[in-house]
């Protein structure tokens, strides 16, 4: 080991001599073809990493225009029809073509199988599968938004969506129904993975806590979209042929929509999170040198996370009409499924405790989780209040809540995780310093555009609202400028992650010292991942594990 | 609660004045307030714990100082720790939120009741004495008033922040909430839930008035006629009273006294009389017929707006005896021009 | 017991040389008996999917059979039993024909193996025929929901000669509400089916090729599960559907 | 590293002596069982005399029963096809696992929005 103790892990070869492996997965084939008919598990994951972005990116136009818009209080920039088109595809195209697919469908795919010390999934083909269907269902939404647009709000409330209005309503909803098949595909492939691939020595309490989160998150997949997309069947045909069962002038029950809608709506915000605690587990350990604090407990509550959360939806609905007796055990539940989370992030932060810490970029990213994670976390304790939520629900305080775990908190570790395996998945370091200025800046950026919200919010501004009571600008204002700071923060790891493909320092195939799988084979790894299949013989996270093998490496070689 | 009222009084009012803060402006206020500041403190607790907690672990043990770190297993101990405590906060949270949500729903008995209406976009107020409003509500300060909610149209959602109060208005069903507005003034009403197009221009204000005002104000705009009024013209002109006029012949059950008494269907269910009732009696009466009545009675749906319904409903409520209801049999039947309902709901959006 | 050595011996004894032996079998998986059995791992969690897909439209016909109950039962009798028993009894018959199918795969009778997937399919085939054959009925008597559905014979039965109690107008309306629900379920059945005929299709002239009757039959088995799987719906639909109201509670 | 540890003794009945250590009575493996042609003869004649049965069952006012023999039935059935012409009964642990997580989501689905439904009468609110 070296001698002296520097702040960071980071180890490169010596990049005078340092080579990129000869055969990996990106050089084995040539040709465009060779990487749309792939069943490579790494290929497709770096297919569905460049159709995220790109979605992300679109998502991201809407809210600089919902912000520019919301700078003034008069719908001067856009009426009020396009604005609610622009939040309507803001929420579908983060939401379903982003957040859900981001932390599986990308690194869960490049890396799930070599945690495993697996060659690929159970099934490529259908992973292949699941990407098409994911583009089908996002050239579909595309044209629906370049043909007009749709202003349902991504919660396709009945009546309104079935009955009173006239934008491409049903396109978007076969999108989001196709959509959801690809992440059915998704999860099922993950959880057989899970199940039947393990290599020998891998028992389930060896695996890295990536993989429990990303098989809770599964579970959650594969249980819950079935119901949104059988949901959303019932719509498209009550607006094809005008039938009742959510409209109520014709006998049905709009509150029965909203009951399947959330069904599956809530546990998609587990599906959400939870791929990105995976990441959590894996940065934290990593830059502290440390295995994870009560690992059980973090995997275990992954999965009480996946389960509890199939019993609370109907938290979105307490003043909606529904019983204030069944209101009462969901809001109790509500509770319940909050105190895991609580666990995960104290097990963390426990985790730093005597360990041997150092801030890379990922880590920062982390530490920004942790912060907003909680605050939006517990702000959704709020919301679970049956008494405070009466006054909350509906305004910028949900807003400023649900951006707070998704963007604060999924979107933060989805970067962390992007810069984590950047190394692995290029075989090229990203530059240290300008990403750590990223970091900093999206998390001022963040905290300036989000805070303000939840002010708003207690004050009674109602979102999905085009104009607003000159009274609420100041602090739009400010909202506004840091969505400015916020977007310039995203934009740059989008330009220096492309200019370190090229220029970016060869970083061997362990630059961090992690122990994962992952990290002893080459960057990138090659097709087949594993020369032979590993045996599992220690602990996730056994750092002790690695430097025997480092020692023995070295004694070997020299 | 808890906090000295002066103290109370200055935080608040401070905060308000400086635009971070909605005015106290209902009974319920305070009591939502003092669970906000409770949770706001939780957050601020957590948020600061968990800051300090990384903060001091990454300088204790950054590389620099802890070149080698100590490999824990975990400790079931400090687990349980933050799990019990986190869980306590929460179910604290629990339990006030769920008392709260009751003050909120459930009204005080001698709450008076207004209508609301939504539709796209559009609040109308109907008050018992047969004011209309459009985007305004008045009401008087010191008295419990009572909202009951419908849409005609799509979901909509009733919002006074400085009030804390918010109600789903919901096709085809009643709901309801209840303020009591402590200071006169004007406030804003928000309609909350997404409902299309013009959904931010579906605002409004409360205003409330000195019990002395709130008097003249009504006096000054009332349209003449009561609601129960033109419920009761609706009553003849629907020709409900050729099967409710309480005669030993009618073919319908007698309706006077009937809001508030338990009846017994057909089916041996036994139900409450509210307004939701006799509404969906109006539109659905197959759906629960009376024990002792054949299900003839033809729907209305499509025929009565919701305006027109809840004339109806004010009327039965307010029926004390068949008197009236016989008197306009006998000017029907002389053949004087019956009132028309004005054909609202279907055509107009 | 023999006959499950006898149909994995090939596979197994070239596994033991460390490799690859069917043409099939994936390089990613070590053996084939691992492939096996994610193939039908996967296949059962496809079908828990379906499960909560089935089950969001059997929830919704629960709430609204219990609200509407009169408008269900009046529905409900207007359905063709007939039919109806007819076509469970024809699924049952198809599900055999494939079970047997299966049982024929493993044990390496291509003659067999393909004549039961033809019957299977056959017998799919008549449960469509059937079925549209009541969906016409439906169509000719505007009770297809939608703006040419038609009330009379609901409020008017005796009209049309049928023994129900006549339903106030607005009870009538509300059968719309049990035809959807009809139409949607059996709709999705009757999809579910047609996707399977089209596999079926496939099998057929693979197993014709005899690719699956060399001791590959993890296609064969998995269909085999999804095929008793649409079964299983319809063993739910038939009764709720058809039966449950022919004597209503009084 | 040889694969020769997973390629194990997957064709010996019971696989107790599964070398990898966290394989030992992994319940996620079972041994391939196949049912015979008889047994689906039995099955079929079940289903079939089931079927005869519930529709017969219908023509008989038999009060608040019919739904509850109607549904009965279809369950008896469709374990009958789980359990057999499904082979779930010789299935491993997982496998009965999985069938049982998806019905038990959808009985959350059910009673839990129930406690709306059936509540939403009770009082004023
Ligand atoms: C990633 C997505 C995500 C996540 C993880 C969550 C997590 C939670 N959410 Fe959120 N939520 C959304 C996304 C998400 N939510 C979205 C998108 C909406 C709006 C949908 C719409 O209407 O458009 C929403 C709406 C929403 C509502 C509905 C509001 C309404 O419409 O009226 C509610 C109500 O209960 C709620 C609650 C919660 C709770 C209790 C959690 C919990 O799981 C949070 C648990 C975490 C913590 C509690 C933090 C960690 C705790 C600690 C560190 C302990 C602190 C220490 C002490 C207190 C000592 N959320
Ligand atoms: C993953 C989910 C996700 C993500 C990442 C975001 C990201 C952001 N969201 Fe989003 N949001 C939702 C999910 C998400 N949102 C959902 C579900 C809704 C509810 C929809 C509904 O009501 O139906 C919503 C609604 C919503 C609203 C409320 C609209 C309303 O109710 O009226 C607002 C308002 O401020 C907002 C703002 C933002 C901002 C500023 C960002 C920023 O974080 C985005 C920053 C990114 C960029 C800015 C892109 C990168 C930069 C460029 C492309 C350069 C160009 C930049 C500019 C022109 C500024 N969002
Ligand atoms: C053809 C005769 C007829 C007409 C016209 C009629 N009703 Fe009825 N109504 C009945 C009968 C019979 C019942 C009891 C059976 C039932 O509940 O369906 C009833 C029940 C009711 C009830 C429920 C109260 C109870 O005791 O069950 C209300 C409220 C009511 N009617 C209001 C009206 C109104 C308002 C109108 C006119 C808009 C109207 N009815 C027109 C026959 C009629
Ligand atoms: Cu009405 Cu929004
Ligand atoms: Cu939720």
């Amino acid at each position: 080991m070296s001698a002296s103790i520097g702040s960071t892990i980071v180890s490169l070869p010596d990049q005078s001599t340092a080579q990129m492996p000869k055969r990996t997965y990106i050089n084995n084939e040539q040709g465009l073809l060779s990487w749309l008919l792939t069943a490579d598990h790494k290929r497709i994951a770096i297919l569905y990493l460049i159709s995220i972005t790109f979605f992300f990116f679109i998502g991201g136009a809407f809210a600089g225009l919902i912000r520019l818009e919301l700078l003034t209080p008069q719908p001067d920039l856009v009426a009020a029809d396009t604005y609610n088109k622009l939040f309507t595809m803001h929420g579908i195209v983060m939401i379903f073509f982003f957040l859900v697919p981001s932390v599986p469908a990308t690194l869960g795919n490049f890396l799930l199988p070599i945690m495993l010390g697996a060659k690929d999934m159970a099934f490529p083909k259908i992973n292949l599968l699941s990407w098409y269907l994911y583009i089908i269902a996002g050239a579909m939404m595309l044209s629906a938004i370049v043909l007009g647009g749709v202003d349902t709000g991504w919660t396709f409330t009945a009546p309104l969506s079935t009955h009173y209005l006239n934008t491409h309503v049903i396109t978007a909803a076969t999108a989001i129904f196709i959509a959801g098949f690809s992440s059915i595909f998704n999860g099922i492939n993950f959880i057989v993975t899970i199940h039947r691939m393990r290599c020998p020595g891998m028992t389930w309490f060896r695996m890295p806590l990536f993989i429990w989160a990303n098989y809770a998150a599964s579970l959650l997949m594969v249980l819950g979209t079935p119901v949104l997309a059988v949901t959303l069947v019932l719509v498209a045909l009550e607006r094809l042929f005008g039938i009742g069962v959510f409209d109520p002038t014709k006998g049905g029950d709009p509150l029965l929509f909203q009951h399947l809608f959330w069904f599956y709506s809530h546990p998609a915000v587990y599906i959400m999170i939870l791929p990105g605690m995976g990441v959590m587990s894996e940065v934290i350990s990593t830059c502290s040198r440390k295995r994870i604090f009560g690992y059980t407990a973090v995997a275990f509550s992954s999965v009480a996370i996946a389960l509890f959360g199939f019993f609370v939806w109907e938290h979105h609905m307490f003043i909606m009409g529904v019983s204030s007796y069944s209101a009462l055990v969901f809001s109790l539940l509500t509770m319940l499924v909050a105190v895991p989370s609580a666990i995960k992030i104290f097990n963390w932060a426990f985790t730093l405790q005597k360990g041997s810490v150092t801030f890379e970029t990922p880590m920062l990213y982390c530490f920004g989780f942790m912060g907003l994670f909680t605050i939006g976390g517990l702000t959704g304790v709020f919301l679970g209040s049956l008494g405070m939520d009466v006054h909350l629900t509906e305004t910028y305080f949900i807003v400023a809540h649900f951006h707070f775990v998704m963007v604060g908190g999924m979107l933060m570790a989805f970067l962390a995780g992007i810069h984590f395996w950047w190394p692995k998945m290029t075989g090229r370091m990203y530059p240290e310093t300008l990403s750590k200025l990223a970091a900093v800046t999206t998390f001022i950026g963040f905290n300036l555009t989000f805070l303000p919200q939840f002010i708003l919010g207690y004050m009674g501004m109602p979102r999905r609202y085009a104009a607003y009571p000159p009274e609420f600008q100041v602090l739009n204002v400010l909202s506004t400028a840091g969505a400015t700071v916020l977007g310039f923060g995203y934009m740059l790891p989008m330009l220096y992650l492309t200019w370190s493909l090229k220029y970016g320092a060869i970083a061997g195939s362990n630059p961090w010292q992690a122990t994962g799988l992952e990290w002893q084979i080459p960057s990138p790894p090659p097709t087949e991942n594993f020369a032979e299949i590993p045996i599992m013989d220690h602990e996730a996270y056994d750092y002790e594990w690695l430097a025997n093998k480092t020692r023995n490496e070295v004694t070997t070689v020299g | 609660m808890g906090l000295s009222p002066v103290l109370w009084q200055f935080l608040v009012n401070w905060l308000h004045n400086a635009s971070l803060f909605p005015a106290e402006a209902s009974t319920i206020a305070p009591y939502t307030d003092a669970l906000y500041f409770f949770l706001v403190l939780m957050t601020i607790f957590g948020t600061t714990l968990v800051a300090v907690l990384v903060v001091v672990f990454s300088v204790r043990y950054r590389r620099q100082r802890n070149p080698v770190a100590t490999q824990i297993e975990g400790s079931t101990l400090l687990e349980a720790t933050w799990t019990i405590i986190p869980l306590a906060i929460f179910l604290v949270a629990y339990v006030w939120g769920a008392l709260l949500y009751f003050r909120i729903f459930n009204p005080p008995t001698n709450a008076m009741n207004i209508y609301i209406v939504g539709k796209q976009w559009m609040w109308k107020a109907e008050h018992p004495g047969g004011q209309h409003e459009i985007n305004a509500l008045h009401v008087p300060v010191g008295q419990p008033v009572q909202l009951t909610l419908i849409s005609q149209d799509v979901f909509h959602s009733f919002s006074v922040p400085d009030f804390r109060i918010k109600r789903e208005a919901i096709p085809g069903r009643y709901t309801t909430v209840w303020f009591e507005a402590t200071k006169p003034g004007s406030y804003r009403i928000f309609c909350t839930q997404y409902c299309g197009t013009q959904h931010s221009g579906m605002v409004g204000w409360v205003t409330a008035l000195t019990p002395a005002d709130y008097k003249t104000w009504l006096e000054q705009s009332t349209s003449g006629e009561s609601l129960a009024q033109n419920g009761e013209r609706l009553f003849a002109s629907m020709g409900c009273n050729s099967c409710h006029n309480g005669t030993a012949a009618a073919r319908g059950p007698d309706l006077a006294g009937v809001y508030g008494s338990k009846l017994t269907l057909t089916d041996g269910r036994q139900l409450l009389v509210d307004d939701a009732y006799l509404r969906d009696a109006i539109l659905n009466p197959s759906q629960h017929v009376t024990a002792g009545y054949a299900p003839i009675m033809p729907t209305y749906q499509g025929q009565l707006s919701e305006d027109g319904l809840i004339d109806l409903v004010e009327f039965i409520k307010n029926m004390q005896s068949n008197y009236r209801v016989q008197q306009t049999l006998v000017t029907a039947e002389s053949g004087e021009a019956a009132p028309t309902t004005p054909p609202q709901g279907k055509g107009e959006r | 017991m023999d006959s499950a050595l006898a149909t994995t011996d090939p596979a197994e004894v070239h596994a033991e040389h460390g490799h690859v032996s069917l043409p099939q079998h994936r390089h990613h998986f070590e053996t084939a008996e691992q492939q096996r059995e994610a193939g039908s791992f996967g296949m059962w969690l496809f079908l828990l999917t379906e499960i909560m897909f089935f089950g969001g439209m059997f929830f919704s016909y629960l709430i609204y059979r219990n609200w509407y109950y009169p408008a269900f039962v009046v529905a409900s009798n207007q359905l063709n039993v007939t039919i109806g028993t007819v076509n469970t009894m024809l699924l049952i018959t198809s599900g055999f024909c494939m079970a047997i199918a299966v049982w024929a795969a493993e044990m390496r009778k291509r003659p067999l193996l393909r004549t039961m997937l033809i019957l299977t399919a056959l017998l799919g085939v008549i449960f469509l025929g059937l079925k549209s054959d009541e969906y016409y009925e439906k169509y000719e008597l505007h009770h297809i929901p939608g703006n040419n559905f038609n009330i009379s014979m609901f409020t008017n039965p005796a009209g049309y000669g049928i023994k129900e109690p006549p339903l106030s107008p607005d009870m009538a309306q509300r059968t719309q509400v049990f035809f959807f629900l009809y139409f949607a379920m059996t709709g999705m059945h009757a999809l579910h089916m047609v996707i399977g005929l089209g596999i079926l299709c496939w099998l057929i002239r693979r197993a014709h090729r005899g690719d699956f009757t060399a001791g590959y039959v993890a296609p064969v088995e998995n269909f085999g599960l999804y095929w008793h799987f649409i079964d299983i719906v319809w063993l739910f639909l038939y009764p709720l559907l058809y039966l449950i109201n022919r004597h209503p509670l009084h | 590293m040889t694969d020769q540890a997973i390629h194990g003794n997957a064709n010996h009945p019971g696989n107790a002596n599964h070398p990898i250590d966290g394989d030992v009575d992994n319940p996620e493996h079972v041994h391939h069982h196949i049912i015979t042609p008889t047994q689906y003869l039995f099955v079929y004649l079940a289903l079939i005399a089931l079927t005869a049965l519930t529709c017969a069952a219908a023509f008989v006012d038999l009060k608040w029963a019919n739904p509850v023999i109607a549904l009965g039935i279809a369950c008896t059935q469709v374990v009958i096809v789980v359990l057999f012409d499904m082979h779930v009964a010789y299935q491993s642990r997982l496998i009965k696992l999985t069938i049982g997580a998806g019905f038990f989501m959808f009985l959350v689905m059910v009673t839990m929005t129930l406690t709306d439904y059936m509540s939403r009468s009770w009082g004023m609110w």
